[in-house]
């Protein structure tokens, strides 16, 4: 494992997914797919005075066509057909009540804001985006950061599918509110940024509004180690942080060194490719013969002094231009160190060396690729270069499965961002702070301990009541009587049977059954019968009307036993009296009746 | 907070806000609210604790905006803007967005843009569509036709609001076309790159190299960006408040299509004449009333006295209450005219089917099957204007410029 | 020829015409023209030459149309008729057309009809639908609460050309509803084989039984007579002058279908309410307002005055010409009310997104996303009424009976 | 063959197809298939006061669902979707002149009426028809019959498919502009129904406004020979006529001989039908076997005294109660006569027999369907053996291929019609029968030679113009020179080529070429090779502008027979030097050249 070295900084950006329909319009926060989709360009306003914002020039140059499938939970707003609507008042709120629990100060006027992104994330083009408050700070255990800002944003829509220059793009997520929590870059250590996403996490949770699902929570980790800012972008798991940061020191550190090596050498010249389709004339490579079949050229390139830098033992700066010139649609990159391979002989490899005259620590670079991208490829290959050797790391990279990272784009700067025009400033009126301080969130633990001995129940169940979400209906229920049977139903029984049935029981069908059996004074039994005929299928009318949660009185049930030959096993007298009836039993009150019967 | 009252737009200020050090750039201000853009990129509006320090040197808060006058090789296209923003930008420093005239930004997308096209950017107007007025239709066409001698097709950018009036006023006053005029606008503004405004002009300068002497409209066929229609300026109309492919034609099917680069048109257009001749007067005095339940005989007493024409939109085949007839009977009886269109927008007036439409009709009031709302008011000004007033009603029953549908087919409603 | 001027309607003659010998019935007159039907069935339009025979007695002119006042046995639906021509005849001995109440021309074409359904017939008025008043729909309300306490689904049959308005305004008027209310007409009259009135009125009643607890419309889903839509009140319009599929959803998809007998409902709708409530006001005074280039202050001048309220029809996102702020500010600075609605028909509007928007909003202009202009006008009409003015902006913004989507899709469209 | 009865009486309705657009909207004459359809139901308003048409009732009972196919000729007019335009006034003005062409009154108003079809050949439910004359002659040699009335109709959908109660129809025939004219019953026999029909069609032919196409003329035949009016719809070909009256004559004849023996034998009873599903239990009847399968009851029925006469000999009651229950869409009825058959075994029939209790002279009905229209089947064949036994014959009877009929549906009275109310009266004004009158059609012979005498060209040669329709435009270019040569190319070369090659040559490309050639002095070699242009594909445009049309000079064919070695083949010469030039050549231009060089 690698150390961290002590000039290490770790700073986290946390979305938070709020679960209250979306940000500027009605569609709700779930939804399937619609079964129509449709296709957009993005166009880049790329003549745009000041400081152009080089990311996004990047990305244009990627020329896509996006595709998207229509959710059921989405609208014209989403589709990018009919202007935002107003701000969602309850995620606002939320975003207020987490701003008070974490000290951060409240602006008084919300000003929404457009941040280019033209990945094609968004249908429009740019994510909307605002800041809410500034400062604060967020502690667990022997860990603390301070809070640079929260913001109030949109999520972007989920990606299906990328097919070349096609990507294929749900507006299910899209414009889901995502609450997000920048932190300074004061951590020092990767457990540290655990501890702390975790904190911030579980705020939101104990509100009852963190959507559920894979992507409710996500992180952006920024680190440094003295090259530069690296953003890391999309870590969903928080305990992949330490890994990935483990992996991303070793890539800095092999990085400096190599780039050490290359300048003792002398270091680089321009990279300048000639055109020899016939060098590898005869060749059996597939690959080569399938490239050339589709019209590519063959590019050559000296690399001065690079030989054993892009690829052997720790070094992997062919990986780095390989990633770069991903980004302009160029993937076909060969180079000195990987060869022979994929059917190129040492012989010919031997040619290239000999075409273009290599010297001992020269290395080469093959760009499979039409002749009219040499340029644009040339370019990005001796940028990218330079910017390794200078020595600044620094750039936006994604975080891979295995835990690695990518190079995804240049930092962002600020000259992304401009004014929402289509919405009003929003005034944060004091009354809505007051309302927002009625119920700011407390840490976790401390709700746990709190619901625990209000009602009576295990810590335990009261942490899964509030993972599962389902807090909000028990405190509702739990009121009216039976804290622990109705723990026990939403904890146990509910997601027992959902799992065995691959079911999901709508909880406001819950909720008026335990309601319904609750005003009746009917019990335990009642309930789990009520969940039970849920479970079939049956609606809470039908249910409810059909009287099949009244449980059987001591009376019915020893009328019933009659008919009822063997009475020692008595939870399966039990299921036959629910079998014959369809009615709830209480199994204690058959073992009374057939002792009063034994006893006649 | 007296200090900041002084402050210019543009200023770059230090300052502390809630008890932390910020720096940004002051774009305006809103009673005590200072608009500050600050270095993140975010704006605030703000009321800060205390200015520290204020720069030196000011961000420069109005954008000038540079562009070629011509452009590319080939074909001479006109483009002339009316105020629709063909291509708008923003200023990052300010987050500000202007329009540019900068035409190159779309031609220089596509390398046979470039090759085959001479762009002339003709600046014309700068105001919103739904302030167009009348006069303007006619100072227009007189451009149109000026540029007609120097380019072999004309683009006309335009908001989208009330295009489709332009679009009709311009189709009745040119008598004869020697260039196709092309109408484009954009539902979603060119700021966002998500507009549709590239694609349509894209289109528009495609379908303006053609042979077709009418005035179209260029506006995307459905959500996607793939296919752009080309529209009969008096067929169509903007049937949606927001959606890229508002535009629809009426009654028939589009003249054509581009996609892909291609353009293919249908052939059911007048191709281009020889020369452009034009009407060269307008009577604004016309109006378009709707009918609706309530209306009162009183409401319409000092209106129609003002108008020496009026379209009614009525309901269905062309009816409204029979307590107007008398009203209109008068009207018509004192050399004014009055047409009969419906408020269902699709489908023909008929004022022989039904017992209030005949009243109508021996009442004076013309039909003339399923002409729209929109282009019959711009008919009716071209016609009052340059036809004596015994050639009114006739002229506005026959078809000049294929704004009557003859043969309304099933696909297209 | 005097002797023809003493001959009566429903005469039987004997006559020659251009020296032929022919037998027909008097069927009225035109200037000399008799208009006669001869034996064969065909009418003419002629001047005999001379009538050499009256026949004694004559044709009735007068057809008594006599019907059931109730039948069938099963729910009792109370079909009350507005002069809507449910069932049409043909006398064909003089070959008139008139209109018939009776229903059970309708419901004895299916067993399961007669079966299912005890029918009230309710006569209520007898008048062209571009006639109807907004006193009527009071009226029409209070018959239709009257009779919701008979049966148990109200079918209000009703000329299609003001008919979205009626509906409209029944939705509005009524705080609650025990029964559907569903509103029937007929694009194709009755009187022809191939009328949609058979089909319409077969699933109205059908709708008519079901927990649609709102003011709805039953008419065809396509040209085919194959699929009735059941389509909200508030959010239906006539699209076409002609068609039987002139109904659409605007914005939405329809509530239900009928298809072969059975119905469909989505569930997005109003369950049926304990009892029926409705408002007992109107106020009239209000009106729609279509802009258009060329319109003048002076047009409004006089008109805002008689006005309580108006709606605009403004184009694209609720726009009208910027210098029309200053009357309208002082409009609603009066304590009237002036509501943005977009003449695109289609789409929501939103005065925050442009600046003329911003403007009017500031004037005093209200906007309600993609209230329609016919239901804004029965709205507004209510509203007035029923609540006090400091409220009528925000009643109007509010969504009361689903007149307001909140969200359109993209198939509707 | 049958001899006519003495008090035989014959009267037309022929129909003729104006070529001219429809008659209520402005769609063309001819369309194909445009690829849409809808389906439509028809409803009478059955309570109709006064003398309600028994063929309406008739045919509403069918309950009968009709799809149309959309044709490129049709709009919301034909759709039933809209009212109809203003009437087309080419086709009123060309009834005009047929009026008066026949000497017929025409009225000064014309009314426009609906006649009531519910079979679904007309979307509406009616056709339009409006009176537009009455009275007038028309004669043809020997031949001579009055004419009662001049219609001008729209014509109906073209029947495309019959499928149970589905039927399908197009509607590229609907609503063209038919002219109608009806004679007085005054002819005798088949001979001259088919003279007076011929001239009828001829007048219009002349007008160059008959539509080409099988169906452009159309006749009913009314005939009457003591039993009543029988109406034979649609007889398309003239020379069936003769056939068709042969066989009616028969039919009636023996109808009349076989009510003669029933009567004699005391007459039927009232048919009356009892379901016995088990009385041909064990069959092997696939017929029955596959009616009981689908539901199918079997209703027996005594017809008393009707043995020998349903079907035997020349007598065929059977097929007039068959085609009667047709109408209902009953069609499983077997009869006594013809039995054993269909698998049905003589002991299954001696069953029947016996179960029916049968006389000596009985027959019996076995009727194969649902129980529940026992009444509506057995009302049918009441009403239909009544009227046979009345010896009232009369009723609509439709014209088959094989040239007999079979009944149709009863005679249909006036009470059909009602006005058209979304047209207004038409006022036939002084003018536009002044008007009428400046082109008033001659006979065809009158024509022909006429034509024949003024152009030099054979009677033959007219009469092809006339009939092909291409009299107009042979008259227009016949005005500028050369009227043999152009009737050579619209008689012979035309027709020719596209019957060669299987296209159809527009004639106003033809006329075009013809007038470019005529306008430069350019001859017959021209022509024909602009029409072989034609007919290769390219545009009137192409071939003007590719100077492919101007003759080869003689100077021009000298140079040319240098670099031709065999001078002796005169037409192979031509071929090869059109080949060469892509120009007409004059073979004795070139006989003349070879001569001239031969001469050198």
């Amino acid at each position: 494992m690698e150390k961290f070295p002590e000039n290490s900084k770790i700073g986290l950006e946390v979305h938070l997914q709020v679960n209250a329909g979306k940000l500027f319009c009605s569609c709700e926060s779930e939804g399937k797919d619609a079964g129509a989709s449709f296709t957009r360009v993005l166009h880049s306003s790329s003549g745009e005075s000041g400081s152009s914002d080089i990311s996004t020039i990047y990305e244009e140059s990627r020329n896509k066509t996006f595709r998207y499938l229509v959710s059921t939970n989405s609208c014209l707003v989403e589709s990018d057909e009919e202007p935002p609507h107003r701000i969602n008042e309850v995620a606002l709120a939320t975003a207020l009540r987490l701003a008070i629990s974490f000290s951060s100060d409240i602006l008084e006027r919300v000003v929404v804001m457009r941040k280019v992104v033209i990945d094609g994330s968004n249908t429009s083009g740019f994510q909307r985006t605002s800041l809410v408050s500034l400062g604060g700070e967020v502690s667990r255990g022997r860990y603390r950061s301070k809070i640079s800002t929260i913001c109030l944003e949109e999520d972007a829509c989920r990606k299906i599918e990328e097919n070349g220059n096609r990507i294929t793009y749900s507006l299910d997520r899209l414009g889901l509110p995502l609450i997000e929590i920048s932190t300074e870059p004061d951590l020092k250590d990767a457990e540290g940024a655990i501890e702390i996403a975790r904190e911030i996490g579980e705020r939101l949770l104990v509100t009852g509004l963190l959507r559920k699902g894979a992507d409710s929570i996500r992180q952006d980790v920024n680190f440094s180690m003295g090259h530069g800012r690296v953003e890391i972008k999309g870590v969903s798991k928080l305990t992949a942080i330490s890994a990935i940061l483990e992996n991303e020191v070793s890539r800095q550190k092999n990085l400096e060194e190599a780039v050490n090596i290359w300048k003792s050498r002398g270091g680089p010249e321009n990279v300048s490719f000639v055109v020899n389709n016939a060098i590898l004339n005869g060749t059996n490579s597939r690959m080569i013969i399938k490239a050339v079949e589709n019209g590519k050229d063959i590019l050559l390139s000296r690399l001065r002094n690079g030989r054993g830098l892009l690829k052997s033992g720790e070094f992997r700066i062919g990986r780095e231009i390989a990633d770069a010139l991903k980004q302009i649609g160029i993937n076909g990159i060969l180079h000195y160190d990987e060869l022979p391979a994929y059917g190129i002989t040492r012989e010919e490899k031997e040619r290239i060396i000999e075409f273009l005259d290599l010297g001992e620590h020269d290395s080469f670079l093959v760009l499979l690729e039409e002749q009219e991208n040499l340029e644009k490829a040339q370019d990005v290959i001796n940028r990218r270069i330079e910017k390794i050797l200078s020595g600044d790391f620094s750039e936006t990279r994604a975080a891979m499965e295995d835990n690695t990272t990518r190079f995804m784009r240049p930092l962002s700067g600020s000259s992304r961002m401009y004014p929402e025009t289509d919405i009003r400033v929003i005034e944060v009126t004091p009354e809505m702070i007051e309302e927002a301080r009625k119920d700011v969130p407390i840490p976790l633990d401390e709700l746990v301990s709190q619901i625990s001995s209000e009602y009576g129940i295990s810590g335990q169940d009261a942490s899964t009541l509030i993972w599962n979400g389902s807090l909000g209906i028990f405190k509702k229920m739990a009121a009216r009587g039976d804290p622990k049977m109705i723990c026990r139903i939403l904890v146990q029984k509910i997601p027992e049977i959902e799992r065995k049935r691959e079911i999901r029981i709508p909880m406001e069908h819950v909720e008026e059954l335990i309601d319904f059996c609750l005003s009746r004074s009917y019990g335990r039994y009642s309930v789990e019968r009520a969940i039970d005929l849920l479970s079939e299928g049956m609606s809470p009318s039908d249910i409810e009307s059909g009287n099949f949660l009244e449980p059987l009185s001591e009376s019915e049930i020893t009328d019933l036993l009659d008919s009822i030959n063997d009475k020692k096993n008595i939870s399966a007298i039990s299921r036959k009296m629910v079998e014959i009836t369809k009615r709830p039993v209480d199994n204690s009150l058959i073992a009374r009746a057939i002792e009063k019967l034994s006893r006649k | 907070m007296p200090e900041n009252d002084n402050l210019p737009d543009g200023s770059v200020i230090h300052f502390t806000l809630k008890g932390r050090n910020l720096k940004g750039t002051v774009l305006g201000r809103r009673d005590q609210y200072l608009s500050i853009k600050l270095e993140s990129g975010y704006n605030i509006m703000a009321i800060p604790d205390k200015i520290t320090k204020i720069e030196k040197g000011r961000v420069s808060m109005k954008v000038e905006t540079e562009y070629p006058k011509e452009s590319g090789e080939g074909i001479n296209i006109s483009v002339i803007s009316t105020g629709g923003t063909i291509v708008s930008k923003v200023d990052y420093t300010t987050g500000a967005v202007f329009p540019s005239l900068d035409i190159t930004e779309i031609t220089s997308r596509f390398r046979y843009m470039e090759r085959s096209y001479h762009i002339r950017n003709v600046p014309f107007l700068n105001i919103l569509s739904e302030n167009m007025e009348p006069e303007q239709w006619m100072n227009l066409a007189r451009k149109i036709l000026e540029e007609s001698r120097k380019s072999e097709g004309i683009v006309v950018s335009h908001g989208t609001d009330t295009m489709t009036y332009t679009a009709s006023a311009l189709s009745f006053l040119f008598r004869e076309l020697s260039v196709p005029v092309i109408m484009v606008g954009s539902q979603r503004s060119s700021d966002r790159p998500s507009t549709d405004s590239y694609l349509n002009m894209e289109a528009a300068i495609n379908f303006a190299s053609t042979d077709f002497g009418e005035v179209g409209i260029s506006m995307h066929s459905s959500i996607s960006d793939e296919r752009i229609s080309l529209l009969r300026g008096v067929r169509t109309r903007k049937m949606h408040s927001s959606r890229r492919d508002a535009f629809r034609a009426i009654g028939e099917s589009p003249v054509g299509y581009f996609q892909e680069g291609l353009v293919n048109l249908s052939g059911n257009y007048s191709k281009k004449s020889e020369k452009t001749t034009m009407f060269d007067r307008i009577e604004k005095r016309a109006g378009i009333l709707y009918f609706h339940p309530g209306i009162e005989i009183d409401d319409l007493s000092g209106y129609l006295e003002k108008k020496m024409g009026v379209v009614i939109m009525g309901t269905g085949l062309g009816h409204i209450s029979t307590k107007f007839i008398d009203v209109l009977k008068e009207y018509t009886d004192s050399g004014r005219i009055a047409i009969m269109t419906t408020q269902c927008i699709y489908g023909t007036t008929d004022l022989d089917v039904y017992t209030t439409g005949r009243m109508l009709s021996r009442a004076g009031v013309t039909w003339a099957g399923n002409l729209l709302p929109e282009a019959a008011l711009a008919k009716m000004m071209v016609v009052m204007g340059n036809y004596p007033e015994f050639e009114w009603q006739k002229r506005m029953r026959s078809n000049m410029r294929g704004e009557i549908v003859e043969r309304e087919e099933l696909g297209v409603f």
